[in-house]
């Protein structure tokens, strides 16, 4: 039974233990069950992407209605793949969080810090899940509304506006993409991905050329992109996202970093490929010229800004724009390749981001701060915590033997496939960026001494290192053994992009 | 006629958009948005939907201009004046945003047109012709929301219970070891002053509440279910509020059951879809809860419609409680500064200078 | 028939409209909001008899409640906002007499 | 003794090559605690990955191929390890003269009292098999990997004193190395790949197809050879050659092995097997680019050479010199006559085993005499005989004096660049030649023949000879500079065999 | 009639460019709220439009009555009027922590702040 249902209990589990949470009002319980929920959504995660693997795509009626009548659920790899990245990263980041939490959130609130990370969570599942335009709308409003709760949740003031700036631009991206949803309902009567899909290649009742080929359609298109555009944080609409990641508490920050623009870009991924699939949206708009520029500038800009930052959280936000920047180009392609150099970017990108907010907040937990200058030397005291924040750094550099570089490769490729030589360099460009802001951090935390007569800092809790460490091995693993990775996100792409032909 | 209607009431639209795009005023901005969405609403009704109508009045004039109200209230209603170059810019994206939209209607089917595509997909005729036979309800839109599209209301039911955790997560009110110190005129609250006003109000209480169980239990045959039951309900309790003063109206239900209510209203709709599993159906196949599916589908909407509104109700409530006590404290501690300042410079008139 | 009473309700609509936009008191709008409410209530009931759905009527309820409520609550916010700024004034005055 | 080796198969050879001085690595960790195993098992884990690679050699001799597929992580990224006569002649190098190194380091830093020897044995032998991986790499994209990891795993060597100039050594070495390899040189294998759809290491070169096709102009592919050239920084060719002088704060045996045989050779290794075996030689003779990059190369010969006169630190003096004589294989490489390359592939082997006896020699100096400066040897010859013997060995070898192995690949340059017609590169080899003699031979003959400053400040008037395993390794590294004038039979057919491919 | 047609669909427009340009050139954070709102009406305004049938009726099964409006626009805005609403009391609630703390709520003055700290 549960086999044949894990495909909406993964989503619903989570959802329905928030409440729970809630009524069990303690944090420690709700932390308990928080935690059991997101580690069987994990497991469940596993299982169904075993399953599309072998079986191909999975689908579900829920309430046991006929897709375009009902809501469907509809598993294919690339949905599998980006599920998986999340339930791992929950079920690292739950454990890591009691201690984390605790410290960083007033004690009457964190029952509500859990359920609302559990929604955030279940919601970003349901947007990897679902096979319905509108039930897509609806999970993207509830894990953000849970981000705006859980990045405002914290003590610093400061969270306060960004999140609700993010509120605001959020909510503007979300009505965008409702707005291009009611377009292409209006043009093809129903909700189902699918169902659109096909009606948009049939002819138009006045017999006017393809449905797809109507300017309605069109500017729905530009809508969801644009709408899409602004989760994913795509220079020059990046503008929520520093600060929501500088001063969210270090879990929300990590949590949010690996998986929240994942799961945007999967949404892209659904109206460029799922849903708009068979009508190539790149012949229809010039995604590819605007695309591909605003990617490449966004990831020079922000790398550059970067450097400039003197708060580690706020300089590992702008990496992770210009690392979405790499993600970007990779889909600005329209290749198999350059898609399946995404998809394995994104996998990398959640590791390793996941790795350094986590070491970040290692250290938050014990110096309460994230200023460069308060961190003079702190890493060596803390040896696996900076262990752990050197192997992400790395990582994000693109050296060798870490995660960062089989994905940097993969996509410098795929760039090259199409001889696109100056969008190479200037993605090489940007990696020599990042060395020198992931140098500026390894630098002040292990090579400069701590001010004389500062208090001696210990080692964060266990709870809290062990996590950081897994995922800090996990780019390691992923850098040495990644034929696994890249071999499922190739297959991914090569589905969707399969979809695509006709 | 219905076209008629129809054009003056987007004339209204458009002018009070316009002004409250000019206005200086955050409270004349506040009092238009809530004619806004009331025009809006009665359009809903000309456009055949009632049931959006129901729940656009209760949440745009209802819930949502107050809370905005409840906002001004605290944090004032001076509005600094516009840098120049903002405007330009915020025009030019609004007119680039418009001119795409004009763009996407030009190939649109024109309102209300049969051929449209809305309109002949086989979903349309599923959804007023094989539904109400299916399901037995005559309200083409209760079994939509309810069940074809039942998880969207549950995915509903969580962004409503996610905004009264996050209010009660930013605003609630910290359960704290030394209450604030209360001002003794603040104590009652409320409108104690108008003794008429309290009196005919308070005749009125019990009839919402009554109205909101009517609204709830007869979503199956008109306009009407969960939500709207649950914001009218709300909107009562708000009355009491506005009447009686939070404090009091925070005795009568306690914000701790309330919070419990929220998770609750959400668990009943989730566990029905989780017995459906056990029976062995899909999630939210309520055709599994009795021999007779038909029978299974009326349960299965009764009981998810009343999760719905336990929910909401008890949501809307957290919130106004949360902003009314916010207001509350806020002109509280106002107060007591000033007095202390009046008492300071009483004491020792150099102090003032 | 109903066509021209519901003619002749946008036209009072469209009147209490300009008085809320125009002003000037507060007072006035609020006033104006509510007339324009009531004028609703009266619009929505003739549009359901124009229909011939009678469940309409629910909603014309609806709106009369929350028009009821609504006045109330903004008449209170009103009233809070006008003591503070008394309040404010008695402030400036003891600050400027020493 | 082949016999002893035959039960071992190639591929375990090749395997275990890589694998043991890994496992030295741990066994180092683990032994931590207990200096002797410790050092101990780093030796034999250096014996065993020498035999290793003996192995490889036999079978080589023997015509077997020796290749092997390792993974390959996304498409186009196969690691890969495939042996050829260059690969196999730099493995060689680096495996013969890691135990002896380790020999040396043992007595090195027992004596100075260095902090830190666990780590800084384990890091070495991870270096090691980077190294290893590179030579016996099949492809430029496993060659890629392993060069930045060469530059990852001395990052800890370099900053062993872990004091302030150390850190800002490290600073600059990283920087250099990893923004060139990350910028030009990662840049050069992509271009590679996408111009010719595989980096695989191919006898004649893998594009000449392309430019045969029309796919791509000479220019461009001018501008590659050039990222290559630069992007392996390791090879010091100016202007990137900074880092190497500010290596020299690592402890000796890093510079001694390290910085004058594994790292930077790794760096001329990636430039001589760019050119053979990714251009070929026939195409890079076309390339009107590689006239340009030689003379790059030749001013760097004689810049280094003149800076290092000037130089009163010996082990600067000696990096100087290093990068004059790495820009010697690099000229070989890009003059892209057989003779030249040849020349080149042998100045590998015999740079190496001369400067490697120079470094034993300064750091010798430095533990007994505490002597850093060139100018404070005046009469030290008579104390340190033995080193001091070595020392002049060494610099006979780098000069290009018989009796060493220096000469025959000085020789097959100069004819190469004779044949190739670049008469200026012919002077600036035999201008670079006699500044050597003076910045080099001047040392042993200070040491030799002035007389001891008698005892005017008193300081360590008898310190007697340096620490006996460091006299043994001297004596090795002087050996086979020797060895390899009198026996360069082998290692010139290596080379010849690379220039002529078997068909 | 053609013209009248899609009158709606304009109005709409012009209502949501309105709703759009109040929410990026006000300051006040209050009337940023009030602006996307009215964005979001306008929008929800435009999918009821979609949903109506010409001679259509109020989809509740009534005799005599043969066509009715499409219900399944009318269930997306139920949903998503929901979700704005939540939108907004989060929004200003966000707003009513931000006067506590910044004591402003104009945006430049808040910026002026955390420039400062």
């Amino acid at each position: 039974m549960i086999a044949e249902h894990a495909i909406i209990l993964v989503v619903v589990l989570p959802l329905l233990v928030a409440p729970l949470c809630v009524l069990l009002g303690r944090g420690t319980l709700a932390w308990g069950a928080a935690t059991l929920a997101v580690w069987s959504s994990f497991g469940l995660a596993l299982h169904l992407l075993g399953r599309v693997l072998e079986e191909g795509v999975l689908r579900y009626q829920l309430g046991g209605w006929a897709p375009p009548v009902g809501i469907e659920y509809r598993l294919d790899l690339a949905g599998a793949l980006v599920m998986t990245i999340v339930t791992a990263i929950g079920a690292v980041v739950l454990p890591y969080s009691f201690a984390s939490v605790r410290r960083e959130i007033d004690e009457h609130r964190h029952a509500w810090f859990y359920a609302c990370l559990l929604l955030c969570f279940a919601g970003l599942l349901g947007i990897t899940v679902t096979g319905d335009a509108f039930n897509l709308f609806v999970s993207l409003e509830i894990s953000s509304l849970a981000t705006y709760v859980l990045v405002s949740i914290g003590r610093d003031r400061r969270a306060l506006t960004a999140a609700f700036r993010y509120l605001l631009l959020g909510t503007v991206g979300a009505t965008f993409y409702l707005i291009g949803v009611g377009f292409l309902y209006q043009m093809t009567g129903t909700l189902n991905m699918e169902d659109m899909a096909r009606i948009l290649t049939e002819a138009r009742p006045d017999g006017l050329g393809p449905v797809h080929s109507t300017k309605t359609v069109r500017a729905a298109l530009a809508f969801l992109t644009v709408g899409t555009f602004l989760k994913i944080a795509l220079f020059p609409l990046h503008v929520w996202l520093p600060n929501v990641y500088a001063y969210a508490p270090s879990v929300v920050s990590a949590f949010l970093s690996a998986t929240a623009t994942k799961v945007a870009i999967l949404v892209l991924l659904r109206v460029f490929y799922t849903v708009d699939g068979k009508a190539t949206p790149f012949d229809a708009l010039p995604i590819a010229d605007t695309m591909v520029p605003l990617a490449i500038v966004g990831a020079l800009v922000a790398s550059f800004v970067a450097i400039y930052q003197r708060d580690v959280k706020r300089l590992l936000a702008y990496s992770s724009i210009a690392q979405v920047g790499y993600m970007a180009i990779g889909i600005g392609l329209a290749t198999q390749a350059g898609l399946a150099a995404s998809l394995l970017h994104m996998i990398n990108h959640a590791i390793m981001k996941g790795t350094l907010f986590l070491a970040v907040g290692c250290i938050v937990y014990r110096v309460g701060q994230t200023r460069l200058e308060g961190l003079r030397g702190v890493g060596r005291e803390m040896p696996l915590t900076s262990t752990a924040l050197v192997l992400g750094g790395l990582s994000l550099i693109g050296v060798p033997l870490t995660a960062g570089f089989v994905s940097k490769w993969a996509l410098l490729q795929a760039v090259l496939a199409d001889s696109h030589w100056i969008v190479a360099a200037l993605i090489l460009l940007s990696s020599l960026l990042s060395i020198l802001y992931v140098g500026q951090v390894i630098h002040v935390l292990l090579l400069r001494k701590r001010p004389p007569g500062a208090a001696p800092i210990q080692e964060a809790p266990l709870w809290m290192v062990l996590p950081t460490l897994v995922l800090a091995i996990g780019n390691l693993w992923f850098g040495i053994a990644s034929d696994q990775a890249a071999e499922v996100s190739r297959q991914a792409a090569e589905f969707l992009i399969r979809e695509v032909a006709p | 006629m219905g076209v008629a209607i129809d054009i003056i009431l987007l004339l209204f639209l458009l002018s009070i958009a316009f002004a409250a795009c000019v206005t200086r005023n955050l409270f004349s901005a506040a009092m238009l948005f809530g004619i806004f969405s009331l025009i809006s609403a009665t359009l809903f009704v000309v456009l055949d939907a009632v049931d959006v109508a129901m729940t656009e009045a209760a949440v745009g004039t209802g819930v949502s201009t107050i809370l905005i109200l409840i906002t001004l209230a605290s944090t004032g209603y001076r509005v600094s004046p516009r840098p120049a170059g903002r405007q330009v810019l915020a025009l030019a994206v609004s007119v680039v945003l418009g001119a795409t939209m004009v763009y996407g209607t030009l190939d649109m089917p024109s309102l209300g047109s049969p051929d449209a595509p809305v309109h002949t997909h086989p979903i349309a005729q599923y959804y007023t012709e094989v539904s109400p036979v299916e399901m037995g309800i005559p309200n083409m839109v209760t079994p939509l929301l309810a069940s074809y599209r039942g998880y969207d209301t549950l995915g509903e039911t969580a962004v409503v219970f996610t905004a009264g955790i996050g209010v009660l997560a930013l605003i609630g009110r910290r359960r704290r070891k030394d209450p604030l110190p209360i001002v003794e005129e603040f104590r009652e609250g409320g409108a104690n002053r108008h003794r008429v006003l309290r009196v005919i109000s308070k005749q009125l209480i019990p009839p919402i509440l009554l109205y909101a169980c009517y609204v709830q239990a007869h979503g199956d045959f008109g306009p009407g279910g969960g939500f709207q039951a649950g914001v009218i309900f709300a909107s009562g309790l708000m009355l009491f509020m506005l009447l009686f003063g939070v404090e009091h109206a925070r005795r009568i239900i306690r914000p701790v059951v309330l919070e419990k209510l929220i998770a609750l209203g959400l668990l009943i709709y989730g566990g029905v879809g989780l017995v459906n599993i056990l029976q062995g159906g899909a999630f939210l196949d309520y055709r599994t809860l009795a021999h007779d599916p038909q029978h299974g589908l009326h349960y299965g909407i009764l009981t998810i419609e009343l999760g719905v509104g336990i929910t909401v109700a008890a949501v809307i409530t957290t919130i106004i409680y949360s902003f009314a006590s916010h207001l509350r404290d806020h002109v509280m501690q106002r107060t007591l500064r000033l007095r202390q300042g009046a008492d300071a410079a009483q004491t020792s008139p150099e102090s003032g200078a | 028939m109903y066509a021209a009473t519901a003619l002749l309700l946008l036209l009072a609509m469209g009147m209490t409209l300009v008085r809320a936009l125009r002003g000037p008191t507060v007072f006035d709008r609020i006033l104006a909001v509510n007339m324009f409410g009531t004028s609703t209530v009266l619009m929505v009931s003739v549009v359901s008899f124009m229909h011939h759905v009678t469940d309409m009527t629910d909603i014309a309820l609806i709106y009369a409640l929350l028009s009821f409520t609504g006045t109330i609550a903004v008449l209170r916010f009103v009233e809070i906002d006008h003591e503070r700024r008394e309040m404010e004034r008695a402030e400036q005055e003891r600050e400027v007499l020493p | 003794m082949g016999w002893l080796l035959e039960w071992m198969s190639v591929e375990v050879a090749l395997l275990a090559a890589l694998v043991s001085p890994l496992a030295g690595a741990a066994l180092v960790v683990a032994l931590g605690p207990n200096p002797n195993a410790r050092d101990g098992s780093s030796l034999v884990a250096g014996v065993v990955t020498f035999l290793c690679v003996l192995r490889i050699a036999m079978a080589l001799q023997a015509g077997e191929p020796v290749a092997m597929e390792l993974w390959e992580p996304t498409p186009g990224l196969l690691f890969a390890l495939e042996v050829e006569p260059l690969g196999l002649l730099f493995a060689l190098v680096a495996s013969l003269l890691w135990p002896i190194t380790t020999l040396y380091a043992i007595g090195y830093m027992r004596a100075h009292h260095e902090e830190h020897q666990t780590r800084f044995f384990a890091f070495f032998a991870i270096t090691i098999s980077a190294v290893l991986a590179l030579a016996f790499s099949a492809n430029l994209a496993s060659l890629f990997v392993c060069y930045e990891a060469i530059t990852l795993a001395t990052f800890p060597l370099v900053t062993h004193s872990n004091d302030r100039t150390a850190w800002r050594a490290g600073r600059v070495y990283l920087g250099i190395l990893m923004g060139t390899s990350v910028g030009l040189l990662l840049f050069g294998v992509l271009g590679v790949h996408a111009l010719a759809g595989t980096t695989r290491f191919t006898p004649g070169g893998v594009l000449a197809g392309p430019l045969a096709d029309g796919n791509v102009s000479k220019a461009t592919l001018g501008v590659l050879l050039g990222l290559f050239v630069f992007g392996a920084a390791k090879a010091a060719v100016m202007p990137f050659h900074r880092w190497l002088p500010n290596a020299m704060v690592a402890p000796t045996p890093v510079s001694a092995l390290l910085h004058a045989v594994a790292v930077v050779k790794a760096g001329v290794f990636t430039i001589l097997k760019v050119v053979v075996y990714i251009f070929g030689l026939d195409l890079v003779r076309e390339l009107h680019a590689h006239t340009l990059l030689l003379y790059v190369a030749g001013f760097t010969v004689v810049a280094a050479s003149v800076i290092a006169m000037h130089k009163d630190n010996l082990k600067e003096r000696l990096a100087y010199s290093t990068i004059g004589q790495l820009s010697y294989i690099v000229l070989g490489a890009l003059l892209v006559a057989p003779e030249s390359v040849q020349g080149a592939g042998l100045h590998i082997a015999a740079h190496a085993a001369g400067k490697i006896t120079l470094f034993f020699g300064a750091g010798a100096l430095l533990v007994t005499a505490h002597k850093k400066y060139v100018s404070e040897l005046d009469g030290i010859g008579r104390q340190m005989p033995i080193t001091m013997a070595c020392f002049a060995i060494g610099s006979l070898s780098i000069i290009g004096l018989p009796p060493t192995g220096g000469m025959w690949s000085k020789l097959l340059l100069i004819e190469g660049a004779y044949h190739a017609g670049h008469g200026p590169v012919v002077v600036a080899l035999l201008i670079s030649s006699l500044l050597s003699v003076v910045y080099l031979l001047s040392i042993p003959v200070r040491a030799f023949l002035r007389p001891a400053p008698t005892a005017q400040t008193g300081e360590h008037p008898h310190h007697g000879p340096a620490p006996w395993t460091c006299r043994i390794a001297m004596v090795l590294t002087a050996g086979l500079s020797v060895w390899l004038f009198l026996f360069p039979d082998f290692l010139y057919d290596l080379v010849v065999r690379m220039t002529e491919p078997t068909p | 009639m053609e013209f009248l047609g899609y009158i709606n669909y304009w109005v709409f427009i012009v209502l949501m460019m309105s709703g759009f340009y109040l929410f990026l050139s006000a300051r006040n954070l209050v009337k940023k709220i009030i602006g996307l709102n009215l964005f979001q009406t306008s929008v929800f305004i435009y999918y009821i439009s979609t949903g109506k049938l010409r001679d259509g009726s109020v989809p509740i099964q009534t005799e005599g009555i043969e066509s009715y409006s499409n219900p399944l626009p009318h269930v997306l805005i139920l949903t998503a009027i929901v979700v704005g609403v939540a939108s907004t009391a989060l929004g200003l609630s966000l707003i009513l922590r931000i006067k506590d703390d910044y004591g402003s709520i104009e945006e430049d003055e808040i910026d002026a702040q955390d420039v400062l700290s």
